[in-house]
């Protein structure tokens, strides 16, 4: 057994561990980063970047389905799934390589191998122990959950599973109409697959307002996908030819694969985190504002700590956690602050508080909201946007949420989410008038409206 | 058709007394937010009777270390 | 000689004139609203929203042209112009049935036929003289310019005609690499015409940031587009076969037709303006910053203003000067933060001050510049774009100007906007970590550097 010190020890190297690390080499630490898979975790390898490529693949695929309808003479004669591939591919390799000199060239030390937690200040990789002069920060991420009694495994898919398909299946059954689901059910319909989504909650999305995922729903049964919403899974079986899934109520479903896409659980166990006196609660590692275990000098950040699930939920966190180590006192981000975007068409973007939370926190009489249809809006209109922007307002006070749906309407949350964690008013932004034609004037048109002075709006 | 908007409530009233507070641009208030400053209290030395970022650190009791 | 009266007469229903009337009306005020043409004027007719449709229809062409190459199996097999056509019509025909509803909702009086300013407080249409008791706004907008001796006709377009060619050119000659000039050269390419742009300064979009210019310039050689800046044309000729340009140096250019797209100059000529006590200067309508003529009761928006020829610059001064009418003391918003947005691919995107224009204002040793490229920002990757994103700083101060090249990168200006008005620090942005992936994170990248916490960034 060799020991090696560092300042930072941090274990796992995906979003939350790597921004750790980065942040923390930049303010003057010595930091070794553990990692026994690939560097960049889930979201590089088998979460946002592969998803988001495939759907940039069916983007261009209902595009050129649809370009005659513009005058655009092409023609759609399928998916090419390992050209798709191969694509996907190219795009994680380069992001890969990037990360990889920026670990290098941050000073950061990357430990190759499998960590466990062996004292509050010291992390095991094989024979050697590294040892933290400072603090340790667990980042082990999270792992895609299942129902209880139904393995992943052959027919019955995890997303990791999904986005390494030999080939497409002709039709598809997908457990869960939260995000994940969501995307693949968007990315598998426009590769001509067969969609059936079995949500048990009454709405598909339900974390978000719920006007989204009635509006997502619209659009997707347009899309031809079935979206089954209060329904519950009884029992599922495989054989060679298929998937059968047995609901609550009602006929059974009948596919060739099942996605399960229930939700992540943390990853925390078998890696001495308990035994090192660091608590955990339901799996998730119990931590106060500042990220901190109860283990003084042990911090965790991203999938590790109840929270959103989300890459920039684990960069921010990273970020914060080195700072705080590093004696600069950040202030945490409420997180309501942090935008949530579902890459699905159509998009759904959010960021702040839904509609039923603000009044259930400050009472209906006390919230105001608005809608703003994108038909109404010109860059919608040309690029075939429907949906809507909706604006949560404190009565006379700050803009509280802000929710989209809508081809594209993902990169307006960055407009949004400024406007949210600044606390801005509608008169605030009425008279910063929006470029035209873009789709963030249906953002403007919505705080127009709110602030009292509508454009192009009916009254 | 466009704009199906649900009415805004609000009659023609852009700057309607309900309005009426500190001027500051949002930024600025989100500072003060965070560093304890009342702006109803900060003299505002910005155009047009703004509070600015400077008024706000001026504002900042010196033994209280900013957050 | 009838008389008619109201509160308001707004000659001109463009975008800066019908954003007076509704807002105006909105206001309590009884508005007239006097177009010869059709209400929405240039940019609803002729302007931003059908070469926005075409740029469209030439973002789909690429996106089948080189989808193969994503695993998508799509062929581009050309362009149907009366389709494309068809699709654009039908997108402005829709926004144009909106409008006119707009109008119609808000009881404003539209009054159809050409307008004369026959007192400081009266318009006459035909036979009957629309007075007004509060005040007249004029927004009769622009028309294309040509150069001195070069006429429109044949085939030398303006951009109005370049819109309505019955079939596309195999070869182009564009006078002018400003907005409009790039527009047209980025979608004609798209389309398969073989494109040249001829630029008297030294490069493209010169008003913008030289950054941006030097990118887009490099982006369309790669596109196979020919860019020649520094070059002053001698003389033009047309025939039955096509039309030739003389240049001051070097072998005269020839193509199918030529498009003059150096400019546009203020409508403001014949139409009882000077007669009535309002001063031009060049052709604009002289105004004070509360967009008020040299004579009381008399106001002037949009491209008849000097300044930016922009649709939504037109709407803000529109709903300014109906509120400064109503004694509302609305506060100017300078220039400088009206966002700008150039549709061409990849398209360049702006808001506040270039980096020469903040270095002459406060001197070269007080401005700070960051750029961070869109190769390390993991959805550009995805769509396949690249360019940049620069922000400009006051050392230690706020953030005043942003500029942006890329695919789809005008959306992003939205939030620029935001910072830049409101003159946000680097620090103020830095926390609010941006949603991944999105292209919007790039500008939070660039944040984040400036702030001194670079995350995904080569120090
Ligand atoms: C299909 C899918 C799509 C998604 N799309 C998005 C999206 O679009 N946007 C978004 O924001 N989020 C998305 N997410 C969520 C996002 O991927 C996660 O929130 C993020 O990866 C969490 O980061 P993390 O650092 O906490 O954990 P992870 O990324 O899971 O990283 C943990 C790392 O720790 C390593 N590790 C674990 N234990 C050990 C050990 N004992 N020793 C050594 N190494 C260890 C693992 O190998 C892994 O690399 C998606 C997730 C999935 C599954
Ligand atoms: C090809 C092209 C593309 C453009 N793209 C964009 C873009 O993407 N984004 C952007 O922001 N801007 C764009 N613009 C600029 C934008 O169109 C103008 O800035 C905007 O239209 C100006 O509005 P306005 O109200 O001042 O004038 P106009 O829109 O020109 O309206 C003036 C109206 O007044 C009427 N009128 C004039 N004189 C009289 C009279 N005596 N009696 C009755 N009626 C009269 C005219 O018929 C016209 O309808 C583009 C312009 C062009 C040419």
């Amino acid at each position: 057994m060799t020991e090696s010190t560092f300042d930072l020890v941090v274990l796992g190297g995906g979003s939350g561990g790597y921004a750790a690390a980065l942040r923390g080499a930049e303010l003057g630490f010595s930091v070794a980063l553990v990692e026994e898979d690939r560097l960049g975790g889930t979201c590089l390898h088998s979460g946002c970047i592969p998803t988001k490529a495939l759907l940039h693949a069916a983007e261009v695929a209902e595009l050129s389905r649809h370009a005659a309808s513009i005058g655009v003479r092409a023609s759609f004669e399928g998916i090419d799934l390992p050209g798709v591939y191969a694509y996907r591919d190219g795009v994680v390799d380069r992001l890969y390589k990037g990360l990889q000199g920026l670990v290098a060239a941050h000073d950061v030390t990357l430990v190759r191998g499998r960590g466990h937690l062996v004292s509050p200040s010291a992390v095991r990789v094989g024979e050697v122990v590294h040892s933290a002069a400072v603090a340790v920060v667990l980042a082990t991420g999270s792992v895609a959950r299942s129902l209880p009694g139904l393995d992943f495994g052959g027919r019955v898919l995890s997303s990791t599973q999904a986005l390494s398909l030999p080939e497409l299946p002709r039709s598809a059954i997908i457990l869960g109409g939260g995000v994940i689901g969501v995307e693949f059910a968007s990315l598998w319909r426009s590769f001509g697959v067969d969609v059936t989504i079995v949500e048990a909650l009454p709405g598909l999305v339900p974390n978000e307002d719920r006007s989204c995922g009635r509006a997502l729903e619209r659009a997707f049964r347009r899309r031809g996908i079935t979206v089954r919403t209060g329904v519950r899974v009884a029992a599922v079986e495989q054989d060679a030819k298929g998937v059968s899934v047995a609901l609550a109520e009602g006929e059974p479903l009948e596919a060739d694969v099942l996605l399960v896409a229930v939700g992540r659980g943390p990853r925390t166990a078998g890696m001495g985190f308990e035994e090192a006196g660091v608590t955990l609660d339901r799996g998730f590692v119990e931590v106060d504002a500042a990220l901190r275990t109860r283990v003084p000098g042990v911090y965790a950040v991203g999938d590790v700590v109840e929270g959103l699930q989300l890459a920039h939920r684990g960069f921010q966190q990273g970020i914060f956690v080195a700072e705080e180590i590093a004696g600069l006192a950040p202030a945490p981000v409420p997180e309501a602050h942090i935008p949530r975007v579902t890459y699905s068409d159509p998009e759904v973007a959010s960021v702040g508080l839904t509609q039923a939370q603000a009044e259930e926190r400050l009472g209906a009489g006390r919230v105001e909201c608005v809608e703003y249809n994108l038909a109404g809006n010109g860059k919608s209109q040309i690029i075939g946007a429907s949906g809507f922007v909706k604006l949560v307002r404190e009565k006379d006070g700050p803009v509280v949420g802000v929710h989209m749906v809508g081809a594209r309407v993902g990169e307006l949350i960055a407009e949004a989410q400024l406007a949210v964690a600044w606390e801005a008013h509608p008169g605030d932004v009425a008279p910063l008038v929006h470029a035209h034609p873009t789709q963030n004037e249906a953002l403007g048109e919505a705080f127009l409206a709110l602030a009292g002075k509508p454009l192009h709006t009916h009254r | 058709a466009p704009a199906a908007v649900a009415p805004a409530p609000a009659a023609p009233a852009a700057f309607a007394p309900a309005e009426v507070r500190p001027l500051a641009k949002p930024p600025v208030r989100k500072l003060a937010k965070d560093l304890g400053v009342d702006l109803a209290a900060v003299a505002p030395t910005g155009p047009q009777g703004t509070i600015t970022r400077e008024d706000v650190q001026r504002a900042v009791a010196p033994a209280a270390a900013p957050a």
